[in-house]
């Protein structure tokens, strides 16, 4: 049940938060915070067993809805290790730092919900070995992001970007529930850690490209891949807690964890190498641009997380031994760095009111601690010897160099992408600490406390940390995962320092032309100006295109079909049904169409003929009260029909009915004004031939229908059983009180209804209350 | 205000008060003998309100209401319950439900005579469609010369 | 008959239509008025035709002698008669109320509910 | 054989002389010139010849007393309700202002209606032929 | 005048009449019958209906009724079927002998269903009836059978 | 004899006749309405679990054998449907004893709920079509009633459309029961079923069946025949709105559920390929007819119209997954559409009106009435883990075994465009701060409302669990699209085995 | 002898069932149209005094005493319809 209680608990505490922060105050966030760090502990105390677990996992089944073949199954191993760390762990950070961060807030009882809940989301995907459930959890992670986006929902931009965030990862969703579907049903299971081991079955089945398309977008627009990525700096509308966390860290890293989860199965295709790599390079590329194009410090490191996630993406799609660790190795390193620079982001806004890189500056001396630990990040981030960050980058380049396809397109735009987070680094590393003492918007008076620092300070420390000891890692949880990713055991490769080689040579390269960008910031940003003109036909245009494309659309249907006229819903149904009856007749019988005037007695023809005519009559007149009279003749004439063939009740109550409806019609025609001939001609000849094509219809129909009878009528049995089993002598009101009387009572049901409608319209009007 | 919904006839004032009674034996008659021949509940409840309603174009609409005692929306629920109820004996005897009921009654004075829910159940039928009908035309009536009073002539 | 009584049906379905496309209220009424007419009687003519010969048993007897119309064919019409004449009377009141409260027997200026 | 034959020339003419009579009331219906005119054929004409009709139903019988206690009834039902429903077409006609035939000679009603009080008075110095008891 | 037990048993018999079952049980049951229905439908109508006492005039006046019905009828006939209208039809105002409302509804009525007259309708003091005649040529011998047939008939009622 | 099966129609007619009876004495008819709903559903329940035990149970009214006298047949699919009416029923009922004023308690309300409440179940259990073309009338005409319930403008013009287009349908109905009567001599559905399967030369059953197809479409709301629905929802009290969204369209699909696994089965390529088509219209028309709107429960209407599309889905795949989805589909949204009006009922309670537009601030002032709004919502959009997603899932996982790309497309993208529908809804209402202008607007206040919180939560709660305790909901559908898919199951049990 | 002059009957009901039917179209005032109606109903009670004579059956008097017993309430509706004032569309 472990692991089960350690995906649930998340929800179950977020449901006793916001009584917890009633109760606690602001010691909160601190007490909440011990969730996530006791899941970290627990989640650690896999790793010793990891190494021998068989085939290096540990899965954990429980029954859910097992005839859909959803189980809530976990599949642990390297790759879920390190995000249920990550997450975790972080978690813990943020959950302690939002306590402090929104003191006071109105809302930080309903933030803790959303983050754990969030959090526990984020473990069930990741933890997830059923991939329907780890489909709910992927949705439940939209949902609280977009409930986390919309934090501050009474400003209307927040709102429409959390609704920008979900629609585009929702979207995404969709198709990879599609996709996921489609894999089941080729691998035959919904189980992960059996669909792991048939990678072959599904490269060369046909449905292969479908799936890869499907999943791809799904996690293509998760991770922010180009064209994918303008939701993401958006999403920056919520508190930075949830930048720091759901942004950075953790919930866009779902598709990239998806991708490297589903490497195994998917990966090792041209398709899969050019798709990945292409959309990772761009992506990379792309988000690194734009972050240097950004002021706003929240947009800055969102963009560069796109070029991070974009990188992600990209080795898995080089997909080779050294990619896969240099993935892992980049994913923690830039956990861990992007986390506290997000909460460093945090602590400017917070204590100097700062959320943009150019009203900042000088401030060492105000808050000295931060400026270490930023700093300290910041060289993880440039990838500057002895950080994680650096350890990632030589492993990137190598990767790509001997990348099985586009090695050169890929290098060059992983060099230059390189270079230029060098100076994003550069900008948030030193720009807001040194320099002349700007004038922020508040004056720090004081370096920022314990819960604000515990986050940057830790994570930034394990940047470092983890960059001298990058063998130890390696050892450890770095291999598991890279292991998990590529499907086979790799073999340790991770050290700091690898010796004179391409990739330190590049790096070296990269580091330079970096610092040189970052001192020609501001001419960088006035020569990409022409950037805002193209942003005005990017993704992010052609998304609000649609959107609004859509709602005029739908405006437009709806102004053309439900346009309030009641007789083009007649006439549509009525086509509709004319073409559909018509068409099926001619396409499914051989019709057969008996014209048979022969039997019919002078007085019937006259009967049927005034009939008809009186039919006419009243759709002609022009007298409303002439038409009412038409109606009683047409009522005579059906009832004498009635009658001739043999139907006396049914005639009597004709009778009956065609006199009272004649009395109610007269009754209310009194209030109501003559006949208008509202319509013109050439309407009125189109209504008349629809009007006609629908009684042929009818005709024709009943012709057809009359030459083929499949059986003898039940009604023999009522002739024979009326008066021996009914007592009574006339059938049909036997029928009508015995044998079903189940349709009788129900007609006289209609009948009351109908009259307490009558009375109800009647005696209760509206405009009568005064 | 409804006096002057009826028609000012003295003529045919008194042919209802003549035709009133007799459309309503008939109807009863109707009723009694559907079973045999045509007629039957429905019917008779549409004879039945047709009497009412020539009552109430004749004399008026306060008058007519008199003469059916009971309002209509009462004979209608009267009726249905009637109606449903008469299908209910029968899973007292473990039968499904609205199966027939029949009892032999030896009467001193009408010698025998066979009573059963069918019977029962058109008797609510007759109700209901009376009531129904009624409740129909009279209200509309009511709601002439409520809007006359209101909004002057159509 | 059977060629007859499809020409009947085809007309008032026919004319039906043509009413209940008017704009008119008060032609919807009627148009629906012959609607109820028309698939009665296509009910009725379905089941058969038979003259004179109406499904009662002869007083004594237990079965009526001969072949007669068929009787379930008439109860189903009887029902669908009471059925039709329930709905049309909350039509007809329908279309009246309407009339007082839009004050126009126009059905285009009844179609702020949907837009 | 000889009574059976006399009573089918008895049913076959009350049966034509009905059908002809309701064949009058209708052709005068169409033909007459004016609404009272047209009530008169149809009011006389479609009583007697619904009547005649009823008669040949009722000689027939079929054996069976209640099918001429109908037919007697119907008759009787036609007779009572026909002349009601003229009295009231034709006054109603009357009074909305139906035009009369050219060809009337005489209306000695016009004027009398009261359209607001519904009332209808008595010709000026009209008074009854035998004495007036109080009313 | 003969009181609600005539009209009581008068409603038995068309009870017996309709049922087609002239046995005594049936007439228990019409009897009833009539006795309810007039009780509860004519309860504000007391000593309402005054017909058929005398059956021996009344089965005279019938026949003189329809021998005047067929006259009528013929003449009517006469005037429809032949091209050209013989009629000069008129309203003329008839000062009614009779009294009650019963009596003034049948005399209107046999009125309007013998020769050439309709009864268009009674005065509000009940004094006139308005009758279209449709052959006028001599207004006095018009109203003197009319009169005639009154008198008749009301020997009947009375 | 099996007494359950005509159990629930026969309390709601003696408690709508007694209420009838009881017209003058508003508590009798309070009284008798909690007690006849909270009757009606417990029978409901008790023919669901006799039918889940003894497999499908008949009931011969009257005593009449089998193709002669009506039969009332109760396989899964329709118990399942009869607990649905309850729910919704009882639910509707109770939140209609808190929210009612009393002049609509004055004018028959509560006759008018029990007696549709008994031709919803009634034209469930029939198994006699042309008994079901009275049930339909009975369901119909009462809706009529509920709908002018009123007197309002709006509602006049809302129910002349709905009235003359449902006639229409009914007429087209009993035409297409005459020609089918004419054709096979029957009414009893199985012996139909029975004698069609022994057919020659069926192909002019197919031509009938376009006939149902297009009464029964008109009243499920399907493309291109659902005019009436959005024209005429959102105009009655919002009990009554709650109740027809859950209940009346869903008769609809039921009885094209009931006709084409039933009856017309002879050219299935063919009549469910067109249904497929239906399916897919009725899905893009409904939710685009939305995402234009900006009055709350005119958006929940066009809604309606396109989950209808997914339960069409289902049947037109006509695969025993595509069932189990159309059938899961059903029971997802009966509870959750009928949950969303009871919202949209509150928030007009509190705020006096429906308008998005003139609406806010409600997540601030009442975050528990945001919760059970979100549940409904996202269920509906089909968000997981709550009902609606298992209900997309099953269908698109039958879309996809079938192959049927287009349909799975179609159904995705509508599934987005629901969630923008409700979003929308969400930001409009909940999260935007409330307009200055409309501030002070109120109709009710807060009065009352604890009980219609109860009825909200209660059907959220079915919702969550309609999702997390998917298994045992799923075994039901699926075996119920068993019986569907195999109509001898049916015929037996209705006729009785033959040789 | 009885059968052909039930055919003539029947010949000489329809024709006369034409006439009627000219009336009711032609008017040209609303209690012309209400005479005509009444008509018919006398019509069909003469259709079915035939019928029963020529088929024996004789149920469908039955159709005949209500027809004769209720029709005129139409001619009461429509005669107080027009009393009203309320035919001015040109009937
Ligand atoms: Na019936
Ligand atoms: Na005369």
């Amino acid at each position: 049940m472990g692991v089960l209680l350690a995906v649930l608990s998340g929800f179950v505490i977020a449901a006793v938060a916001p009584w917890v922060h009633r109760g606690l105050g602001r010691h909160g966030g601190w007490v909440l915070a011990a969730l996530p760090a006791a899941l970290f502990i627990y989640f650690a105390s896999f790793l010793p067993g990891l190494g021998e677990a068989e085939g290096g996992r540990f899965i954990l089944e429980y029954d859910w809805i097992p005839s859909l073949g959803i189980q809530l199954s976990f599949l642990v191993d390297g790759l879920s290790l390190l995000f249920a760390l990550l997450i975790s762990g972080i978690g813990f950070f943020v959950v302690a730092y939002a306590g402090r961060y929104l003191e006071g807030h109105r809302d930080l009882g309903r933030f803790y919900v959303l983050i754990l809940a969030f959090m526990a989301s984020m473990l069930g995907l990741v933890l997830s070995s059923n991939l329907i459930s780890l489909f709910v959890f992927w949705e439940l992670t939209s949902i609280t992001s977009y409930l986390l986006i919309g934090y501050n929902h009474e400003d209307a931009k927040a709102r429409k970007s959390a609704l920008q965030g979900l629609f585009v990862t929702v979207a995404g969703g969709l198709a990879l529930l599609t996709g996921l579907i489609m894999m089941a049903l080729v691998g035959g299971s919904y189980e992960l850690h059996e669909l792991l081991t048939s990678g072959d079955i599904f490269r060369e089945h046909d449905w292969y490209m479908g799936i890869l398309l499907l999943v791809l977008l799904g996690c293509f627009t998760k991770s922010a891949q180009y064209p994918f990525h303008f939701w993401l700096p958006n999403a920056m509308a919520a508190p930075t807690p949830v930048s720091a966390y759901l942004h950075s860290a953790t919930m866009v890293k779902a598709g990239v964890y998806l991708m490297a989860r589903l490497n195994p199965s998917l990966g090792g295709t041209e398709a899969w190498m050019l798709l990945l790599g292409l959309f990772g390079a761009v992506t990379m590329f792309v988000g690194v641009f734009l972050s240097l194009r950004s002021t706003g410090i929240k947009q800055l490191l969102a963009y560069s997380t796109v070029m991070a996630l974009g990188t992600l993406t990209m080795l898995i799609g080089v997909g080779s031994e050294t990619a896969m660790l240099a993935a892992m190795a980049f994913l923690l390193a830039h956990s861990l760095y992007k986390g506290a620079l997000f909460l460093v982001a945090g602590i400017l806004d917070h204590e100097a009111g700062c959320k943009d890189i150019l009203q900042t500056g000088g401030l060492r001396r105000a808050l000295p601690v931060t400026t270490a630990f930023a700093g300290l990040a910041a060289l993880s981030l440039a990838g500057v010897l002895p950080a994680l960050g650096f350890v990632a980058k030589e492993l990137l380049f190598e990767a790509v160099l001997e990348a099985p396809a586009l090695a050169g397109l890929l290098s060059i735009l992983a060099v230059v992408s390189a270079m230029m987070v060098v100076a994003v680094a550069a900008i948030i590393g030193i720009r807001p600490w040194y320099g002349p003492r700007a004038d922020t918007p508040k004056r720090p008076a004081h370096e920022a406390p314990p819960a604000l620092l515990a986050g940057p300070v830790v994570l930034a420390s394990l940047g470092l940390l983890f960059g001298l000891g990058a063998g130890w890692v390696d050892q450890g949880l770095i291999s598991w995962a890279a292991a998990a990713v590529y499907g086979a055991p790799v073999s340790p490769y991770l050290s700091l320092w690898h010796g004179f080689n391409l990739p330190l040579l590049l790096s070296g390269v990269s580091l330079a032309l970096g610092l040189l960008l970052y001192l020609n910031w501001e001419r960088f940003r006035r020569f990409t100006g022409f950037m805002e003109v193209a942003n005005r036909y990017g993704p992010e245009a052609a998304y609000e295109k649609s959107m609004s494309g859509m709602v005029w659309l739908s405006g437009w249907q709806t102004r053309v079909l439900q346009n309030g006229y009641l007789r083009y819903y007649l006439l549509t149904i009525l086509v509709s049904t004319v073409g559909l009856v018509m068409v099926t007749l001619f396409t499914r019988t051989d019709v057969n169409i008996d014209l048979d005037l022969s039997g019919i007695l002078v007085h019937e023809a006259f009967i049927v003929a005034v009939l008809l005519m009186a039919a006419l009559v009243s759709v002609t007149t022009r007298s409303r009260l002439g038409a009412v009279a038409s109606l009683g003749a047409v009522g005579f004439c059906v009832a004498l029909i009635y009658v001739l063939f043999s139907a006396a009740d049914v005639g009597i109550t004709q009778v009956l009915v065609e006199t009272l409806t004649v009395i109610m019609l007269v009754l209310v025609l009194f209030r109501l004004p003559g006949f208008l001939g509202l319509t013109p001609m050439a309407l009125r000849i189109r209504d008349a031939l629809i009007a006609l094509a629908v009684g042929t219809m009818m005709a024709v129909l009943k012709l057809a229908a009359s030459t083929t009878q499949y059986a003898d009528s039940i009604s023999d049995y009522f002739i024979q059983e009326s008066q021996p089993s009914g007592y009574g002598r006339n059938i049909v009101n036997v029928i009508l009180v015995d044998f079903r009387a189940l349709d009788t009572l129900g007609e006289i049901v209609v009948l009351a209804l109908a009259a307490v409608g009558v009375y109800a319209m009647i005696k209760f009007r509206a405009e009568d209350r005064k | 205000m409804n006096s002057q919904f009826a028609l000012q006839s003295l003529i045919l004032r008194t042919a209802a008060h003549f035709l009133l009674p007799l459309l309503l034996i008939f109807s009863v008659f109707l009723l009694l003998r559907g079973h045999n021949e045509p007629g039957g509940g429905f019917i008779a409840g549409l004879v039945a309100a047709s009497a009412v309603a020539l009552y109430m174009f004749a004399v008026d609409v306060r008058s007519a209401k008199r003469v059916l005692r009971f309002e209509p929306r009462d004979l209608m629920g009267w009726g249905l319950l009637v109606g449903v109820i008469s299908g209910v004996p029968a899973v007292f005897v473990g039968q499904p439900f609205f199966t027939s009921q029949w009892l032999e009654l030896k009467l001193p004075l009408l010698g025998e005579l066979k009573v059963g829910t069918p019977l029962l159940f058109d008797v609510g039928v007759y109700l209901v469609v009376i009531g129904a009908v009624l409740l129909i035309l009279l209200s509309l009536a009511e709601a002439e010369g409520k809007t006359d009073h209101h909004h002057g002539g159509g | 008959m059977e060629t007859l009584m499809a020409f009947t049906v085809g007309g008032l379905f026919s004319a039906a239509i043509y009413m209940m496309l008017r704009r008119s209220i008060v032609k919807l009424v009627i148009g629906l008025v012959l609607l109820s007419n028309a698939a009665n009687l296509l009910l009725f003519t379905q089941a058969g035709l038979l003259r004179g010969a109406p499904p009662l048993v002869p007083k004594g007897a237990t079965q009526p002698t001969g072949v007669v119309a068929d009787p379930l064919a008439q109860a189903l019409i009887l029902t669908a008669i009471v059925i039709g004449f329930g709905v049309l009377a909350f039509a007809v009141v329908l279309i009246h109320r309407a009339y007082e409260v839009v004050k126009a027997d126009d059905m285009d200026q009844m179609k702020d509910t949907d837009t | 054989m000889v009574t059976e034959l006399l009573m089918e020339i008895l049913i076959s003419f009350f049966l034509l002389a009905g059908v002809g009579f309701i064949f009058v009331a209708a052709l005068g219906l169409l033909r007459m010139p004016d609404l009272p005119i047209r009530l008169h054929a149809t009011t006389k004409a479609g009583a007697l010849g619904g009547g005649l009709l009823m008669i040949a139903v009722g000689l027939e019988s079929f054996g069976d007393v209640a099918v001429a206690a109908k037919a007697a009834a119907i008759i009787v039902f036609l007779v009572l309700t026909g002349p009601v429903a003229a009295h009231l077409i034709g006054r109603a006609g009357y009074f909305v202002g139906v035009p009369m035939w050219s060809g009337t000679i005489k209306d000695e009603l016009k004027g009398r209606y009261d359209h607001k009080t519904h009332t209808l008075m008595s010709p000026p110095g009209l008074s009854r032929t035998r004495d007036e008891q109080s009313d | 005048m003969i009181g609600p037990l005539a009209s009581n048993i008068l409603l038995a018999l068309v009870w017996m009449g309709l049922t087609g079952s002239f046995t005594g049980t049936n007439l228990f049951i019409g009897l009833v019958l009539g006795y309810l229905i007039l009780g509860s439908a004519l309860r504000d109508q007391p000593g309402f209906a005054t017909y058929a006492s005398k059956i021996p005039k009344a089965i005279r006046f019938i026949g003189f009724f329809i021998k005047e019905l067929i006259r009528s009828n013929l003449k009517v006939a006469y005037d429809v079927l032949t091209p050209t209208y013989y009629m000069k039809p008129g309203v003329i105002a008839f000062p009614l002998e009779a009294r009650t409302d019963g009596e003034i509804t049948v005399v209107a009525n046999l009125i309007s269903l013998t020769p050439g007259t309709l009864s268009l309708d009674v005065s509000s003091d009940r004094k006139v009836l308005y009758i279209h005649v449709m052959y006028l040529e001599d207004e006095e011998s018009v109203i003197e059978s009319i009169r005639y047939m009154e008198y008749r008939a009301l020997e009947v009622l009375r | 004899m099996r007494l359950e099966v005509a159990l629930p129609v026969i309390i709601p007619l003696f408690f709508g006749a007694l209420t009838l009876t009881l017209w003058r004495w508003r508590m009798a008819q309070r009284v008798a309405t909690a007690t006849g709903t909270g009757l009606m559903l417990l029978s409901a329940l008790w023919l669901l679990a006799a039918t889940w035990q003894d497999g499908i149970l008949v009931m011969h009214m009257g005593d009449w054998q089998a193709p002669f006298g009506i039969v009332m047949v109760s396989d899964l699919l329709s118990a399942i449907m009869v607990v649905l009416a309850g729910i919704s029923g009882f639910a509707t009922a109770v939140y209609s004893l808190t929210s009612m004023s009393k002049r609509h308690e004055a004018f028959g309300y509560y006759p008018l709920l029990h007696l549709l409440l008994a031709g919803v179940n009634g034209a469930f259990l029939t198994g006699d079509i042309f008994n079901l073309y009275v049930w339909f009338e009975v369901m119909l005409v009462a809706s009529f009633a509920l709908l002018i319930l009123g007197g309002e403008r709006a509602q006049m013009e809302g129910a002349i459309k709905y009235v003359t287009l449902n006639l229409v349908s009914s007429a087209m109905l009993l035409s297409a029961i005459g020609l089918l009567y004419g054709l096979t001599g029957t009414l009893n559905m199985a012996d139909i079923a029975e004698k069609l399967t022994y057919a020659e030369d069926p192909g002019i059953i197919t031509v009938i069946a376009m006939l149902f197809l297009v009464s029964f479409g008109i009243k499920a709301g399907a493309f291109p025949f659902f005019f009436w629905l959005p024209a005429s929802y959102h105009t009655p009290q919002v009990a009554v709105s709650a109740l027809f969204a859950a209940l009346l369209t869903k008769v609809g699909v039921y009885a094209l559920f009931r006709v084409f696994t039933l009856i017309f089965t002879q050219d299935v390529a063919y009549t469910h390929g067109i249904l497929l088509w239906v399916a897919g219209a009725t899905m893009l028309t409904g939710v685009l007819g939305a995402a234009a709107q900006y009055e709350f429960r005119r958006i929940l209407s066009f809604h309606i119209i396109s989950q209808i599309g997914y339960m069409i889905m289902g049947l037109a795949l006509f695969t025993p997954l595509a069932l189990v989805g159309g059938v899961f589909y059903i029971m997802h949204h009966i509870i959750v559409k009928a949950n969303l009006f009871l919202v949209s009922g509150l928030v007009y309670r509190l705020k006096g009106t429906y308008e998005l537009k003139e609406l806010g601030g409600m997540y601030r002032s009442h975050p528990m009435l945001a919760l059970l709004f979100l549940v409904p919502a996202l269920s509906l959009a089909g968000m997981p883990p709550l009902s609606g997603f298992f209900a997309k899932f099953i269908l698109i996982r039958a879309g996809v075994e079938a192959e049927a790309w287009w349909i799975v497309g179609v159904a995705l993208v509508v599934g987005l465009l629901t969630l923008y529908s409700m979003m929308k809804i969400w930001a409009e209402v909940f999260w935007k701060a409330q307009p200055e202008e409309h501030a002070n607007r109120s109709a009710h206040g807060s009065a009352g409302s604890g009980v219609l919180y109860l009825t909200i939560g209660g059907m959220a709660a079915l919702t969550v669990f309609i999702g997390l305790g998917a298994e045992p909901i799923y075994r039901m559908a699926d075996a119920a699209a068993h019986q569907l898919l195999n109509p001898s199951l049916y015929i037996d049990a209705v006729l009785g085995e033959r040789q | 002898m009885l059968e052909f002059s039930i055919f003539i009957a029947y010949t000489v009901l329809g024709v006369s069932l034409v006439l009627i039917f000219f009336r009711l179209v032609l008017g040209p005032s609303l209690p012309d149209r209400v005479v005509a109606l009444e008509m018919l109903a006398t019509l069909t009670v003469g259709f079915i005094a035939v019928y029963t004579l020529s088929s024996g059956v004789t149920a469908f008097l039955d159709v005949a005493m209500v027809l004769a017993l209720t029709a005129f309430l139409a001619a009461v509706g429509f005669a107080r319809l027009i009393a009203k004032g309320g035919s001015q569309d040109g009937d």
